[in-house]
This record gives structure tokens, C-alpha cells and sequence, in this order.
């Protein structure tokens, strides 16, 4: 149906190579910002990629029945696909055919192939993660959407490539009042998807020991490690490309995304962590009434 | 339940014949303890996480799930209750793993050496690939007994993993002795009234 | 050609009556089944031709003229009506019990298709009330009390709507709709019907039309009723017979469209009766969403499931541009195709299990492999995974929300979607996944008859999904003009596209990159679910390790405030009101006693004498 | 029991006089009110803050039930094996929240099949207490539903470890066996 043309197929592959490098070093350069503030030396900035090796390495591997093998697959698949549908500073990739609502899905779909295998694992601590992870996906997906729709009716487009262009023309978007508002409540849901300190309810550590992710080890959680690796960069990069105008080249884009990374590190290293219906009642409150204003302004 | 634990024995492991080298840096370069702090030395490992020692410059981070972690740390006196939990922790790790026991009650009894309570020989139940003298050794000697099992790694001598499933049968002819045949089972069916 | 329509109406009817006679074990079925195909069959013949022009069929039965009519619209409704019934008919062969159930499940299908073809008022309300008629009495057969909460809220729809009608009749004189629709159009400027009098008609159809969709005050009876219901003839309950309410509110638009436009003027750039029914949608998808989250038993949940999804409709034609019109009849099919194979998995598994309540199933996944695949798949659709039907046609509803800057309205949908995700997921859970109990070891998988209804409810979610284009360009036919573009794999809308092949295609390739590096780890080794990490105690058989009781209590603990009300208690109320104040009645006036008749009869003739009429 | 317990010495100096005078602090009205309700208790002041109370061991459910309105919180159930003397010494410690002032309460039952009351009708957390002393004296607490193994394993459990006649050694001899190596016969010399 579509000519395979050799340009983005190599485009592609060399950004996959690109955005999972990178996205292991934004998760050094996360615990690493971290240490520093708790005034340690903290690890190297590539240690992710040696934890995903070591697990990777694992002589053993421990299944719990098929859907707990499809799971992290599953998640990972996903969110190379939404990597691939953002347009990541000259590539396009596809982007082209996909708009902002088909990515914002996509970006949700790991969500599943997670909770999918954390399920079946049959272990109590993961169904108590599985249930948190879906209400703080619940309680976020309303500013979410009222962030996203500010930025749709501002720009009167839902095509990334096409947003980008107008914020190259008419400026950034939080130099907009009304898009900056949208931006404080992408931040403080950014947080909650990412599982950043304040919202890192679904994989409570003390708590729920690793929440849904209790049951993997070895490859399963080399998987799920390179998935959130992927997902920090995609998310990194959709954050930048709807409010901080996209980027013309890799350069300016990483500087961005780091940007974006920090602002995420300094709150996650300040804040306690919500209780679930904390969180939900938190989310449903200030990030809620701030997302209306933001888009009865923008109407 | 214990033809269950034979399979676990008897199932073949993968040898990585290219990528052994990365590997085994990458082993070395990240451990992750399984957070189980079994005796009195539990309060000993956090100040090894604090901004003085930092074990985190080693890529060494504590990680509540077995499955993950790859060192277990035995920090203190092992009771036979403690015990229980902590052989069905380490047979729920995964392959390449290590021990790692604090203190010199593990090894022989230490101060407890007379008491009904305290397993006197930790070596008997489960491989250790490192001991820490002290009855709680300090900070520098854990940090000490790290390097050290950081060296083993490197050079492959940090075997205990093996040497489990290689004479697996004495292992649990000694854990039957002392707890009786299927305490597994007992050990359930006992809690369960209070679950 | 003619008489064509006459059969692909009354031949379901027929053969529910031959089935209800020879009410043989297998006879009843052969002929319940023929009489569900006999539709499919005619629609196709009649594909080609309707795209071109409609087919009309008119019979004048005691005086009064019945004008039916096949066009691009009604037969794409009549569509969809007939995938899921031939998938319900193929469910009832292994869970019907009785002629009974086969009776009045075909007289439904007949109500269902005489209300989408029906081109005047008489033959649109009478098989209206037989297909009310004849779910109520498919729900009678199993609960009383659900059965009756339900026949109140039709008859009230009912009522509604017959005034509606006669105020129509009487001021236009005529009872068909296109007559109906020219005498509307004319009366712009004539000005008969006045502000009140179109307001009065709009509410009426709506209460009459939201009635039977399950519109936000009256979606009471559905969780009831679905429930109550033989489970896969809850899915063509769920699947077809709501959508004759969504079909009403169409109509509404079609007949009264201009007229309403002309009284209510806009509000916000949005049409005001539009932009009510948007609300009313919004509220729907919200509140159903909500209580679908925090079921216990997985009749209710998907029941409120229905509700909301129908709201999303509701929503859609709410918007009231081309496109949100376009996202909703998209959205019809994805819903029907969805809710319908969810429908036959429930009914899949209580008749193997016999069980309806979440906290006594579980682990059903190694046991029913392909009911799990079936549910697998509407479950990615309904929550809105790309790949999905469902996907495309909340794609489009989004779309249209947010062209049509309805930003609140578009708010409530992305509320409804997560929710949608939350409560399939704990279907998932609580059904497949965790500790199977020792109850249920020796189930066996889903008769042949309801995986072949179940496979075929479940390959239109793949391919709509994959080909979206294939449905908006024959809704594109069915409007006339071109409202989605792009071809059959790739939608393009003014503002956005989707290429849902491209994004299939780059999904498969993820999950193949992330299968070789799967591969590449050690082989894995099968455990039992034993052999879990309980921080280091031993875990036996009979621990429980699964929640499958109210997983979402912290959710209800956030919402407490809200659930304090709810609409069914306040029903109830009135309900009781009603009924004292009848028992009052009959004890004090109608005593018996043959005195105080006369007394009663002496004051009423004095009134009158008084009043000077005698 | 408690480890942290600094062993009972037995206070040489018995009270002299039969009514003691007791002086007039905080504690002393406190013991004198409570003397007066429970006459079959003697009642002396240790120090500030400490009170201590002997009462015989068929009224100490009694006792208790008075105490209880001043003292609210009962803290431990300490549990002393007197082997010559072939008696259980049993230490209710209770806390008055509202006076500050720590109370010791003691009786004195037989060693074999020693019997008590339980006082889980006062406070519920009694219950643990009791379990732990059934576990390791072997007191058996009527009323009490959850007696049994509590934290040991079944098999010491029969032993009931804490008793003074249990043979320790002996016993971690039988368990343990050949890497149990460092003692000597005679307990004068250890071999540590």
C-alpha cells in the first residue's frame, strides 16, 4: 500500500537507537539530580542501561502464563508506536498521519500492557498497584484532556507537525496566558504518568514493594525498563513539541526536553507521596479548575 | 510442595556465550539488594544509602522485589522463623545472585551462641559468598565486604547461586532437618487463621 | 422488489411464532435461526440498490397508510440491527431454554427493523410498542420488579411520545414524515406552532426517545433490565434496541431540525436544543462510567456500560455539525459490535460458571481460552485502543467535540474514556486474571453456537478498526456529502487525520521488536501462582491472592459525596408516593358501602344543577 | 520477661509498721485511695512516679478492675520464675494517664499448672500479653481465647523456654548437634 521508501525506515530505526539511548540517560540524569540534591554523588548517567543489561543477562527467567509474558511486550510495542507518530525535531516520521488525539491515546496504551501482565501475575501486591495505577489514570485523564483541548482550540489544529509550525510563527505556547495555565496542569499530569514522586502511588516502593511490576524480574523487567525509557522520551518530546514549539534540530530539542525533565526531578525530590484518593481528590480539584479556565479561555 | 522446588533444580540455565563479558561488568556494575533487612543489622544498611557512604556510587539500589534483586543481604542473628522467609525469598530470586551476611552471628551463633533461638550456622541452609566479621561491622566494612563481592563478580568466583543448585539436596536435607519434612505446607496452614 | 421490505420486516416475527409453536429443542432453533438470518440475507441483495435511490413500500391497513422505506440511513441502522441479531440468534441457540424466549426475542428484531424502516408515525409507534412489548416480556420472564421499573419508563416514553404525535397531527394535519417535514419547514414563516408549543414537542420526543436509549434522569431502568434479561439477547437489547432511541433523536433532527433552530436560535455558536441533547449525553457518559466502575456483578457493569456508550452517541449528535453526526453513526456500529460480543462473553460465562458476582470467579483464562481472546478483543475496543472500532468512532466523536468548541463536553468524553479503561480492565481482573476458586476447575470452554456468534460480532471490531474508512465513506453516501475523507484506511478531517493502518502496521513492528528482545533472554519456566513473593511467606492453595471485591473502594471513598444520590432511590420514592396515596384513595372513597355511593352521586348532581347544566 | 528489665532484687527491708505512713505526695493519695477500696493490698511508693502494690492472687482480678479507674493503660505482664520458692511472681505494670505515675501490681501463684484470670474484660491488649506469657511460662490464662503457639515454632513451644528448670544447652545440643561446639560440660569454665 505504501512504497516502503529506504529514507524513513532508516529514519526510523536510527531514531529508535536514539530515543532508547536517551531515554536511559534521562533516567540517570533523573536518579543522578536526585543524589545530588539529597547531596550524594549518586550513580553514573548510564547506570539504566547497565541495570537493563544485568536484567537483560539473567541466566533465569520465571513466567506466570502467557498474558504475563504478552504484557510488557505489549507495552513496549505500544510506545514505540506513539514514539513514532510525534514529530521529533526535523524527522517527521509519521506524524504526518496521526494528530494529537491518536498520540495522547497511544501514550495511555502501555498503561494497559502493563496492568495486562500485572494481573495475571497473580499476586496481591500487583492487583493493589493495578488498582491504584488505573485510578490515577482515572483521576488524571480529565485534566489531561482540558489541557490537550486548550492547545486544539488555540491552535485550531490537532496535526503535531501543523502546531508546531504556527508555535514557530506566532511563538511559543505558554507565552500564551491561557496555554500557560494548560501547561501548569500538563506539568502536574506529566508528574502522575511518568510515576514521579507525588503520584508514585502505582509503584509505591515502601508500600506495595514495586507495585505491579513486583512480579517481574530478568527479561520481563528489561522490557519494562526500555519501556519507560522509551515512554520518558516520547513524553519528554510530546510536552515540548505542544508547549515549548517543537525544535528544528535534535540540539534544540534535547536541551527542551531536559528542561521539561528537571522541572518533573525538582518536584519529585521535594514531594511526599498523595494517597490514592488523595490523589484523585487532588486531581479532580486544582489541576480541574485551573484546565476549565484554561479552555473557557481559549474558546 | 517439595517435587515443586525439584524442577526449579533441574531446569536448564542460559549461557550467554557472546555477551558473557558485558554482562558480567554490567553484574557488577549494578546490584540490587533485596530490601529484606532479617535481623538486628537491618538499621545497618541505611547509612550506607545516606549522602557519607553513598553505595548508589556503585549502582547498588535497594529493591523491595525479589524477583529484581540479585544481592541478599543476612544482616543480623537468623532465627528459624526468619529463616523459612528468607529460603523462600532466595529461591524466588533470580539466577546470578548473591550473599551477602552481616555480623558473626550467621556464622557461628555469635553472642546467641547458646540460645534455642538462633540458627548457629547460616553456611548449612543457604551459600554465602561474602561474611562481614563484627557484631554489626560498621559502615566501612560493609562498604568493604561490597568491594569485595564486587572483585568475586568480576573474576567469577561469586558462585553460591551454583553451588545451591549443585548439592541442592544437602542444602534441604539440613533446612528439613531443622524445620521437619513440607514445612512449607505447616508453615501456610499455620498463618492462615490470622489472614 | 417489492414486497422485499415486507419479508426483511415480518420474517423474524414469523418465524418466532413457528418457533414458539413447535417449541422442539432443535426445530425452535433451526427456525429462530433462519428467521435471524432472512434480514442479513435481504440487506445485502438490496446494498447495491439503496446506495442509488430508496425502495419504498406502502399498505394502507384500516384506513390508515403505512409507508415504509429503505434508504442509505435506515438501512445502514438496519445494518447494524442485523449483525447483532444473527450474533444473538447464534447465542440463543446454546443459552435459550424456551419457545418463549425465541418468540419474543424475533418480535423484538421485528419491532427493531419496522422502527428504522417506517416512514410515518402510526407504523413507527406500533412496532415501536412491540418491540418495548416484547423485551419487557423477555425481562418479565426472569424479575418482576426489574421487568415493571421498566414497562413504567416505556409507558411513560410512550405517552410522551403519542402526545407528541397528536400535537404533530393536529397542527399539520398529517402523519407522515415527509409531509410532516414540508408542513415544519413552511411553518417557519407561518409561525403556527409557537415557541411553547415546539418546546413542549421537543421535550416530549426527547423524554420518549430517552427513554429507550437511557438518557441521564431515565437510564433507571436499563442496569435492571439488561441484566434481568437471557444474556445474549441482552446483547441485541443493548446492541439494536437502544440504538431505535439514538435513531429517534436522528429523526427529531431530520423533521423538526429547522424548526427548533428557528425558535431556539444558537447559544455560543452551538444550536440550543443541540447543545441540550450534548449536555444530556455528557451527563450520561459521566455518571454511567461512574457507577459502571464501582459494580459488583458483571451484568450491572456492563449494563451502565451500555448506558454510557450510548451517551457517547447521545454526545455526538449533540454537536450537531456534520461530523459529529458522521462520529456518532460510526459509533453506533463500534458500540453494537462491541457491547454485543461483551454480551455473549458474559453469557458465555455464566452459563458455564453459573456464576454472576465478581468475587466468586477468576483465573477463567487458561479454562476459556477463546472466550478470553473474544473478550480480549472488545475489551481493547471499547476502551479506545487504536487498532480498535471503538477507536475510530470516539476518534471522530473527539473530532467533532472539540472542532465544535465544546471544550466541557469534550472534557467529559476524555473522563468517560479513562473510565471506560478502569472498569474493562477490572472485568479483566476480576474474570480471567488471579486465583482460580476450587469451584471452578472443571469449566469447560463456550458452546460452538456462541463462539461462532461471538467470532462473528468480533472480526467487524478488527476490520472497521483497521479499515475505518469503509464505514464514513458509506456515511458519507448516506448524507450525501463529503464529511470524512481519505480513503479506506486513512481518515482525514479538516482538522486531523488517522491513518489506522499505518498505525496497525507500526504496532505489529513495536510488538516484533520487543518479541526479539524478549526472545533473546533466558527461556522461560512456568510457575504456579503459588509461587508468588507474599514478602517471604509461604503461600498455599487456599489463600486468597486475588481482590476481587470492590477493587475500587478508594474510588468510592473520593466520590462518597456523589453517591449519595442516586436517581433509582428517588424513582422508588415517587413510586411508593404513588402508591399510598392510591391506597388512601381506595379506603376512603371506594368503601363499599352502597350509602356513600349515593351521597357521592347526589353532590355531583347537585355541582351540576348548580352549575346550571342539568 | 522483658529483656530490658533489670532483674527484681528482693527488697531487703520489709515495710515495719502494718498502716505505713504513707507521705503525703501525689502517689501517697493515690495508694491511700486506692487502700481504702482494696484493704486486702498493701500499698508502698518506691520513688516518685513508681508505685507498687503486693495483692494475693485469688483477689487480683478485683484489684485490677479498682485500679483500673485510675491507672488506664496497663503496659506489660512481667512474669518472674521464683524456682526455690516453687511460685510464679506475676507484674501487672499499669500507667495513669492522668497522674503520670507507673504501678506495679504483684501476685505470687504456684509453678505447677499455675491458673489465672485473664483481665482482657479490663484491657483487650491483655491478650497478647498473656498469649506470651502462656507461650514461655506456661500460664494458662482462663478466658483467654487465643492461647497457644504465638511467636516460636511448635517444638519449643512444649518446652516453654523461659522456665528456669528448661535445659537450655541441653536442648540446642539436640537441635543444633555438632555445630553447636563451643561449651564446656560444667558450666564454670566457658570456651567462648
Amino acid at each position: 500500500m505504501i512504497g516502503i521508501d529506504w529514507k524513513i525506515v532508516l529514519e526510523v530505526i536510527g531514531m529508535l537507537i536514539y530515543a532508547t539511548f536517551m531515554g536511559f540517560i534521562f533516567m540517570g540524569i533523573e536518579r543522578k539530580a536526585m543524589a545530588r540534591i539529597q547531596r550524594r554523588v549518586g550513580p553514573p548517567l548510564y547506570q539504566p542501561i547497565l541495570d537493563t543489561l544485568k536484567l537483560l543477562g539473567k541466566k533465569e527467567s520465571v513466567s506466570h502464563g502467557l498474558i504475563y509474558d504478552f504484557g510488557p511486550v505489549f507495552a513496549l510495542g505500544a510506545t514505540i508506536t506513539a514514539l513514532l507518530f510525534i514529530p521529533i525535531a526535523n524527522f517527521q516520521l509519521f506524524s504526518s498521519n496521526a494528530d494529537l488525539i491518536v498520540v495522547a491515546y497511544l501514550l495511555e496504551v502501555p498503561m494497559l500492557g502493563i496492568m495486562l501482565g500485572a494481573m495475571s501475575s497473580g499476586n496481591p501486591y500487583s492487583a493493589v498497584g493495578v488498582q491504584r495505577g488505573l485510578l490515577t489514570m482515572v483521576a488524571m485523564q480529565l485534566p489531561y484532556g482540558l489541557a490537550l483541548i486548550a492547545i486544539v482550540q488555540h491552535w485550531g489544529s490537532f496535526k503535531l507537525s501543523e502546531i508546531v509550525a504556527l508555535q514557530s510563527v506566532h511563538g511559543w505556547s505558554i507565552t500564551v496566558p491561557a496555554l500557560l495555565l494548560a501547561f501548569i496542569v500538563f506539568d502536574i499530569v506529566f508528574q502522575a504518568m511518568l510515576g514521579l514522586e507525588p503520584f508514585d502511588i502505582i509503584t509505591a516502593p515502601a508500600e506495595i514493594s514495586m507495585g505491579p511490576m513486583l512480579e517481574y524480574g530478568g527479561k520481563h523487567a528489561a522490557l519494562l525498563f526500555t519501556q519507560h525509557a522509551v515512554q520518558l522520551f516520547a513524553e519528554t518530546a510530546f510536552f515540548a513539541v505542544l508547549f515549548l514549539g517543537g525544535a528544528s534540530n535534535l540540539i534544540e530539542l534535547l536541551i527542551k526536553q531536559i528542561a521539561v525533565l528537571f522541572i518533573a526531578i525538582f518536584v519529585a525530590s521535594i514531594y511526599p507521596r498523595f494517597t490514592i484518593d488523595q490523589a484523585a481528590k487532588f486531581f479532580w480539584k486544582w489541576p480541574t479548575i485551573i484546565g476549565i479556565i484554561a479552555v473557557l479561555l481559549t474558546v | 510442595m517439595s517435587e515443586r522446588n525439584d524442577d526449579f533444580i533441574t531446569y536448564e540455565l542460559q549461557e550467554f556465550k557472546l555477551f558473557e563479558p558485558l554482562f558480567r561488568w554490567a553484574r557488577k556494575k549494578s546490584l540490587w539488594i533485596v530490601a529484606f533487612c532479617t535481623g538486628c543489622g537491618g538499621i545497618e544498611m541505611p547509612p550506607l544509602a545516606t549522602a557519607r557512604y553513598d553505595f548508589e556510587r556503585f549502582g547498588i539500589m535497594p529493591n523491595p522485589a525479589p524477583r529484581m534483586g540479585d544481592l541478599f543481604l543476612i544482616t543480623g542473628y537468623v532465627t528459624p522463623k526468619t529463616l523459612k522467609r528468607i529460603i523462600i525469598t532466595y529461591e524466588m530470586m533470580q539466577d546470578p545472585k548473591y550473599v551477602m551476611i552481616h555480623g558473626s552471628c550467621p556464622i557461628n551463633g555469635g553472642v546467641y551462641w547458646d540460645s534455642y533461638n538462633v540458627v548457629k550456622q547460616f553456611d548449612k541452609y543457604l551459600p554465602v559468598d561474602v561474611a562481614i566479621a563484627g557484631c554489626m561491622p560498621r559502615p566501612e566494612a560493609v562498604m568493604d565486604g561490597i568491594m569485595e563481592i564486587m572483585r568475586k563478580i568480576e573474576s567469577g568466583k561469586a558462585d553460591g547461586w551454583k553451588r545451591y543448585r549443585d548439592n541442592y539436596e544437602w542444602y534441604k536435607k539440613n533446612q528439613d532437618e531443622l524445620f521437619g519434612e513440607g514445612w512449607r505446607e505447616k508453615e501456610g496452614k499455620r498463618w492462615l487463621a490470622w489472614i | 422488489m417489492i414486497n422485499d421490505l415486507m419479508i426483511l420486516i415480518f420474517a423474524p416475527l414469523v418465524a418466532g411464532i413457528l418457533a414458539w409453536a413447535f417449541d422442539v429443542r432443535g426445530i425452535r432453533e433451526a427456525i429462530g435461526f433462519i428467521g435471524a438470518a432472512i434480514p442479513v440475507v435481504i440487506l445485502a441483495k438490496t446494498y447495491q440498490t439503496v446506495l442509488s435511490n430508496s425502495i419504498n413500500y406502502t399498505i394502507t391497513v384500516g384506513g390508515f397508510k403505512l409507508i415504509f422505506q429503505l434508504t442509505a440511513l435506515n438501512w445502514y441502522f438496519a445494518a447494524v440491527a442485523a449483525i447483532v441479531g444473527i450474533a444473538m440468534a447464534l447465542g440463543m441457540i446454546s443459552t435459550s431454554r424456551s419457545g418463549y424466549e425465541w418468540l419474543f426475542a424475533l418480535m423484538s428484531y421485528t419491532g427493531v427493523l419496522g422502527v428504522f424502516l417506517s416512514q410515518d408515525f402510526i407504523g413507527f409507534f406500533l412496532l415501536w410498542e412491540l418491540m418495548t412489548f416484547a423485551s419487557f416480556m423477555m425481562v418479565l420472564r426472569n424479575n418482576r420488579h426489574e421487568s415493571l421499573k421498566y414497562f413504567v419508563l416505556s409507558v411513560i416514553g410512550a405517552y410522551a411520545m403519542m402526545l407528541g404525535i397528536a400535537i404533530l397531527y393536529a397542527k399539520t394535519g398529517a402523519l407522515d414524515f415527509a409531509t410532516i417535514r414540508q408542513a415544519l419547514y413552511m411553518d417557519l414563516s407561518i409561525g403556527a406552532i409557537s415557541k411553547g408549543e415546539s418546546a413542549l414537542l421537543f421535550v416530549l420526543f426527547l423524554t420518549a426517545f430517552g427513554v429507550k436509549a437511557g438518557a441521564f434522569p431515565l437510564h433507571v431502568w436499563a442496569p435492571g433490565a439488561y441484566s434481568e434479561a437471557n444474556q445474549s439477547y441482552t446483547s441485541f437489547f443493548s446492541g439494536a434496541l437502544s440504538k431505535a432511541g439514538v435513531y429517534g433523536i436522528l429523526l427529531l433532527y431530520i423533521l423538526m431540525g429547522a424548526k427548533l433552530y428557528a425558535e431556539f436560535g444558537t447559544f455560543h455558536g452551538h444550536l440550543t436544543f443541540a447543545y441540550v441533547i450534548a449536555w444530556i449525553g455528557a451527563i450520561t457518559v459521566v455518571v454511567a462510567s461512574f457507577l459502571a466502575v464501582l459494580q459488583e456483578d458483571i451484568r450491572k457493569l456492563f449494563a451502565y456500560s451500555s448506558v454510557g456508550q450510548v451517551g457517547y452517541i447521545l454526545l455526538a449528535f449533540g454537536v450537531g455539525t456534520s461530523l459529529g453526526f458522521a462520529g456518532g453513526l460510526f459509533h453506533v456500529l463500534s458500540h453494537a459490535v462491541f457491547k454485543g460480543l461483551f454480551w455473549l462473553v458474559t453469557a458465555a460465562i455464566i452459563l458455564q460458571t453459573g456464576k454472576t458476582k465478581f468475587k466468586d470467579m477468576g483465573g477463567l483464562a487458561e479454562k476459556m481460552p477463546f472466550t478470553f481472546a473474544m473478550g480480549l478483543i472488545a475489551v481493547l475496543s471499547l476502551s479506545g485502543i487504536p487498532p480498535m472500532a471503538g477507536f475510530a468512532s470516539k476518534w471522530l466523536i473527539y473530532e467533532a467535540a472539540i472542532q465544535a468548541h465544546m471544550p466541557l463536553v469534550a472534557g467529559a468524553i476524555f473522563l468517560g474514556s479513562g473510565l471506560a479503561f478502569a472498569y474493562v480492565v477490572r472485568f479483566l481482573y476480576a474474570v480471567w486474571f488471579g486465583q482460580r476458586p476450587s469451584d471452578l476447575d472443571n469449566v469447560k470452554e463456550a458452546p460452538l453456537p456462541l463462539l461462532i456468534g461471538m467470532a462473528i460480532l468480533a472480526i467487524p471490531n478488527i476490520l472497521f478498526g483497521v479499515a475505518p474508512g469503509l464505514v464514513t465513506e458509506y456515511i458519507n453516501k448516506a448524507f450525501g456529502s463529503e464529511i470524512v475523507g481519505g480513503d479506506y484506511f486513512k481518515l482525514v478531517t479538516p482538522t486531523g487525520t488517522y491513518n489506522a493502518l499505518l498505525v496497525t502496521i507500526v504496532l505489529v513492528l513495536g510488538l516484533a521488536i520487543a518479541g526479539l528482545v524478549f526472545l533473546y533472554g533466558a527461556t522461560t519456566r512456568k510457575i504456579p501462582v503459588t509461587n508468588t513473593y507474599q514478602s517471604g511467606n509461604p503461600v498455599i492453595e487456599d489463600y486468597n491472592l486475588s481482590i476481587r471485591r470492590n477493587f475500587y473502594k478508594p474510588l468510592a471513598e473520593a466520590l462518597d459525596f456523589w453517591l449519595k444520590y442516586s436517581w433509582d432511590r428517588f424513582y422508588e420514592r415517587i413510586a411508593g408516593i404513588a402508591e399510598d396515596f392510591a391506597d388512601t384513595l381506595r379506603q376512603s372513597f371506594y368503601n363499599g358501602n352502597v350509602q356513600s355511593y349515593s351521597w357521592y352521586l347526589a353532590i355531583v348532581l347537585l355541582i351540576l344543577a348548580l352549575w346550571g347544566v342539568l | 520477661m522483658d529483656m530490658n528489665e533489670k532483674p527484681k532484687v528482693e527488697e531487703k527491708a520489709e515495710e515495719v509498721a502494718e498502716a505505713p505512713r504513707l507521705p503525703n505526695t501525689k502517689e501517697g493519695r493515690l495508694v491511700k485511695a486506692i487502700l481504702e477500696k482494696a484493704p486486702y493490698a498493701e500499698g508502698s511508693i518506691r520513688r516518685e512516679r513508681r508505685v507498687e502494690f503486693k495483692v494475693p492472687a485469688d483477689r487480683i482480678h478485683e484489684f485490677l478492675e479498682v485500679a483500673s479507674e485510675k491507672f488506664e493503660i496497663l503496659i506489660q505482664i512481667t512474669t518472674v520464675d521464683w524456682l526455690k520458692e516453687g511460685e510464679f511472681e506475676l507484674v501487672y505494670q499499669l500507667w495513669s494517664v492522668s497522674e503520670s505515675v507507673h504501678a506495679f501490681v504483684r501476685t505470687r501463684i504456684p509453678r505447677e499448672n499455675a491458673e489465672m484470670p485473664t483481665v482482657m474484660d479490663i484491657w483487650p491488649v491483655a491478650e497478647t500479653y498473656e498469649r506470651e506469657a502462656h507461650e514461655f511460662f506456661g500460664i494458662i490464662f482462663k478466658g483467654n481465647p487465643r492461647l497457644g503457639p504465638f511467636i516460636l515454632e511448635p517444638r519449643e513451644y512444649e518446652k516453654h523456654p523461659f522456665r528456669k528448670d528448661f535445659n537450655m544447652i541441653g536442648y540446642v545440643k539436640m537441635i543444633y548437634g555438632e555445630d553447636f561446639d563451643r561449651y564446656d560440660e560444667s558450666k564454670t569454665n566457658y570456651v567462648i
